[in-house]
């Protein structure tokens, strides 16, 4: 192979199928289980083609029963297979929680290390396709309040792939959401991947006036809101969280000692969602590098509604966050 | 599938009456789909082309006072049941004269009138509600009954499981109309159930339970009506399978990579409206110029319910976070 | 009746007891329905008795199926009942949460105000009795998170009895939360019960120098830590937050402006629980008036221990709580 | 109760052998009664006493590498499958020197060498776990079974529908074996179970099933076998609904107000050890003095478990918040 790094352009949604062939292609034991991942090809088109290659038995149908086929990924982990769960959303995964919550985080722990769970469990999340109240939850910050378990929310066509093959390698269950806008989105990519870390966040832009801290598709509007702000002369630092259990302290502590302000950024509602972890802890370790107090762009506190307008005034905007950010930082110059 | 009857004489009007109601969900839906594309209405639409026997026959015996519980592919049911079709579209389109005021769209179409709880877009998440209103029924000594609709994939849920105990333990009136098209999205019923012959599925609660032709009205109208009379008698629930089929994709995203086109036009062949269509005419009930006088009238409400829609205005973005609670006047 | 008011010695189980029957007497719409709550009295005796008084349509014992008789709740509330559904523990709620999430705190918007859910859900949640992973969450601070739902907290007698009251009376879905260790406790009463505010937190101890927030069982330990801080001179306001959603902001705030300290306690774990959003609003809407951090004292991250010892070292303690306020007030003299 | 076969000739050693594991269980229980008076042991304890024969006829069948998923009521279970009794008691102790070093309790042993994946506090919840440990065998060409245990209350929980159809439409090799007490904790079956054969309920998911009389080992014994044969044979799951009864209280803090002492004594009549006594006896092969040997060993082999657990350590404080996570290098 020659030195230098060969990328493809590619979306989202075949940069997590690619993930998905090339682990099962990869491990023996891995299959995917969920509801039409085989003959329908994914609800998503993320697993399209795979069951041509795998065969039923690696890319299973399940029922419409997600309590059951949950658990019967972590038995399946236990007995020394390496599942990937999808639920088709987060939206479904409510019923599927108690096997998340009271089984999967606990048993390693509970067992005194006897069993652990390697299992991995993909859904898709998010609002803003006008799917209405039942079929629009952001709940991966929700899921993060949870020890044992790992909760990842790629944001990138390189993260869609390789984290995937991290969450494979980790002896413990990790959940992974897909926000489903980005599935079309195109991206770049490295040819040979390899599995990515995930302890750590990562700056997708620097900056030195104010910290957008966000995760998966809100951090597009980040980086549109950084742009925006530039030409005011604000120096918006974007910091892509990537993994939203365990949250990366450091990486967001080093960021607001930079700029000694902090916007967050998240599509869940905002009482009780990830955004408020992330301002207590900078409280807790960075309140004396503050000039401002943090912030934090949500959405409203709603069922999602189905009308457009409805939808578009309850998730958070652009010029919501630019408004955030004006506030708290006098521009340069 | 059991009693099949004889097939009754024919009923002029009545049955064309039923005609009609397939043919507004039908033509209701088919420019649900035009509208779709130009993006009119958007979010999921679940077409229910096909399956109209079934939700045109089970409502000639749902009372005026009676509950309905459906799904997310409830445009037919909430049309049989006489919900005002540009009230529905309105919804569709979002608009603020929609039945939920824009907030539910297709999947989410509740009527206070017609006693019509939803709408539901989790797989089985109206079975318990239904089973709810009609436990408050019989609390509060009331006669009347509550339908509950959902498909074959909705008999995978451990949901369906514990309702159907709970009703039949406490003998609730409520009928579960299983609409079995024998997919789930795009799961085939051989891939889901271990037992596909749904209806035996009863006898594990005690549920009297009957499978019915879901291409035939006349059928479903009698099942029907024999699900009312043991229901009414208070003898606990009843659980009717309709065995259907939707021509159409699951949603407007399906490929239907996972049926044959030989299939779908074997089913197509037995066309619920077809069916009486023919029915009617060789009963010489019904002519071409009759036909076509029908068709004329279906297409001019579904364009009434198109202009009402596209006349609609938008609920004010103030309202958003209305409805999260009640507006404490009406507590 | 004269002038004033009698005031009866009870426990909080049968404060409980008192507010389920006198509902039950008051208003026929009024039923109980849950696992073992009429033939076994309710499995921590809250409805000893009223199988006897009310019957068993009133009293209804239901089969092992919490999806289901949640969702039958609120079936029955939209059918013009009001029922007060029993979920054994909050643990066993994660069977149910997918009714509650999906249906409960959704309908009445999906349906534009059509349809309300006049529903209390009535459930033990809590640590402390060594009852191990699966029987030991405290997640009513999560599920404070979605809207269209109202989540109580009694800590008092009188709440234990009279938010039922309140809850009754609320044309929606309402979540209460009786904290198991609490069951046993005694206290004071009036004879003569009304339905009590639910709208606001309650200042159960004043004082200048500190804010603990709290509610729940740990209301006792903040109340303990400020009886030792004061043998330091250190005056500790106890705040009892009494409803987590929606948060009593103003009484926070005026705490907060007066003591300029704040110490939250709750007994869930730390990342994503209550206190990190009651810690995210004081900065947004206090930021200015903090002498110090704001601080908070949870849960260690963990699925509960069964050992004693290992679960004493789980949840808060007093010695913490006391060492942290310690850390950032300094005593008067 | 079906297969109830013509009583086989005794079979001395190995029918003793039952009887002694039966009478550890026992006395192993009755010293955690105790023990639980005196707060050595905390939390829930449910106790197993009357239901010895299940899981003793049961674990019989039980292969070396088999697996068993188990309920908070697992003493029986755990000791029958071969766990040290010494271990177990320690977990109930929280001691480091647990089985689970103290972190599960009573509802939570767990055990590697036996492939014992606990004790499960959460009614039903063990019930997938153990599909999944036969699809895993199944996927990696194993021949070895799951072996999962729950109550009569279990069977209304939504999950064990949506796992008998998994694992009847994926031929999963899994014996279900329902201990059918007749009470979930203070709720009679005929409250909670419409139709309360609950063997009838296979039928529902194509799921071979029997009834067993629970309170005689040798009929569970030999229902157990005829699973196994079934389910090694590649035939897909079974179900065995055990008909017994607990004698004790659901838990410690129980007042047993739901069910006479009548009926309690009743059921004491047919106390499986009394019964499998009885039978050696009648053909000599057991006299007062052998069974007054059996007990001395029993008590003494409860002694030695007390004792280890007495003589255990506490987990350090330090430690609270490992297996969060696993030891990265265990990875
Ligand atoms: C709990 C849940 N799981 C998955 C889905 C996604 N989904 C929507 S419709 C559907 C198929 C349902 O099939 P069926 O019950 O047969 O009804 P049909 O669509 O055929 O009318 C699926 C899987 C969902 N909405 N809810
Ligand atoms: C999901 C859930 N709901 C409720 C409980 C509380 N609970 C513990 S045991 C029990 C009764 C279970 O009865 P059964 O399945 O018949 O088993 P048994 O106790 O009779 O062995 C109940 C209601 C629980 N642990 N889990
Ligand atoms: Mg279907
Ligand atoms: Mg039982």
């Amino acid at each position: 192979m020659s030195g230098e790094t060969k990328t493809i352009r590619t979306t989202y949604r075949e940069a997590v199928r690619m993930g998905l062939c090339e682990a099962l292609r990869r491990d023996g034991r891995v299959f995917l289980m969920g509801e039409d991942v085989g003959r329908y090809g994914g609800c998503y088109a993320a697993s399209k083609g795979m069951l041509e290659e795998f065969g039923p038995e690696r890319v299973r149908d399940t029922p419409l029963s997600e309590l059951a086929f949950t658990g019967v990924g972590i038995g399946a982990a236990m007995g020394g297979m390496r599942p990937i769960v999808e639920i088709m959303t987060v939206n479904f995964s409510l019923l599927a929680i108690d096997q998340i919550v009271n089984n999967a985080a606990t048993i390693l722990h509970m067992s005194g290390g006897l069993f652990n769970v390697p299992l991995v469990i993909r859904m898709a999340t998010g609002a803003g396709r006008q799917l209405a109240a039942q079929h629009a939850h952001s709940l991966e910050g929700w899921y993060a309040h949870i020890p044992g378990i790992r909760v990842l929310v790629p944001a990138t066509c390189e993260d869609a792939r390789g984290m995937l093959r991290t969450a494979l390698e980790d002896p413990d269950p990790v959940l992974i959401f897909e926000n489903q806008t980005l599935y079309p989105m195109e991206g770049e990519l490295r040819a040979d991947a390899e599995a990515v870390d995930i302890d750590h966040a990562r700056v997708m832009r620097a900056g030195e006036d104010v910290s957008i801290i966000t995760y998966g598709a809100s951090l597009y509007k980040a980086l549109a809101t950084a742009e925006t702000l530039a030409a005011d002369g604000i120096g918006a630092e974007v910091l892509d969280l990537r993994t939203l259990r365990p949250l990366d302290d450091t990486a967001i502590m080093a960021s607001v000692a930079k700029t000694h302000r902090a916007v967050i950024v998240d599509e869940g509602w905002r009482s009780g969602g990830i955004s408020a972890e992330i301002s207590a802890r900078i409280t807790e370790q960075a309140f004396y590098e503050l000039d401002a107090p943090v912030a934090r762009v949500c959405s409203a506190e709603v069922p999602m509604p189905y009308a457009r307008h409805l939808e578009e005034a309850a998730l958070p905007r652009l010029e919501t966050i630019v408004a955030t950010v004006k506030g708290m930082v006098h521009p340069h110059g | 599938m059991t009693n099949k009857q004889v097939r009754p004489a024919i009923d002029r009007d009545h049955e064309l009456g039923l005609l009609r109601q397939m043919l507004l969900i039908r033509r209701f839906e088919e420019k649900c789909a035009e509208l779709y594309s130009v993006t009119k209405i958007r979010g999921f639409l679940h077409l229910y082309i096909g399956e109209e026997a079934v939700s045109v026959g089970v409502m000639g015996s749902v009372a005026p006072d009676d509950g309905v519980v459906s799904t997310y592919r409830e445009h037919g049911h909430a049309l049989a049941r006489g919900i005002a079709p540009g009230a529905v579209m309105a919804e569709m389109y979002g608009r603020h004269e929609g039945c939920c005021r824009g907030r539910g769209g297709s999947m989410h179409i509740f009527d206070a009138a017609t006693r019509f709880y939803g709408g539901n877009a989790i797989v089985g998440g109206g079975i318990p509600l239904a089973a709810g209103l009609a436990l408050a029924d019989r609390m509060q000594g009331r006669q009347r009954l509550t339908w509950c609709f959902f498909g074959d994939g909705a008999v995978a849920e451990g949901v369906f499981h514990e309702s159907m105990n709970i009703a039949s333990l406490w003998r609730l009136p409520v009928v579960f109309v299983c609409e079995n098209n024998l997919y789930a999205m795009g799961t085939a019923i051989r891939y889901a159930q271990a037992v596909t012959d749904l209806a035996s599925k009863g006898a594990g609660y005690a549920v009297a339970s009957e499978a019915v032709d879901g291409m035939d009205v006349l059928a479903v109208e009698a099942a029907a009506r024999r699900a009312t009379e043991q229901v009414r008698g208070g003898n606990g629930p009843y659980f009717l399978e309709c065995r259907t089929y939707r021509f159409r994709a699951h949603s407007m995203f399906d490929t239907e990579q996972y049926r044959t086109k030989d299939e779908v036009e074997e089913w197509r062949k037995r066309d619920p409206i077809t069916f009486l269509t023919s029915r009617l005419k060789e009963h010489e009930a019904l002519d071409d110029a009759g036909l076509a006088s029908l068709e004329g009238s279906v297409a001019e409400e579904v364009a009434a319910a198109v202009a009402f829609a596209e006349g609609g205005s938008w609920e004010p973005v103030e309202e958003l976070t209305r409805f999260v609670c009640s507006d404490r006047s009406n507590g």
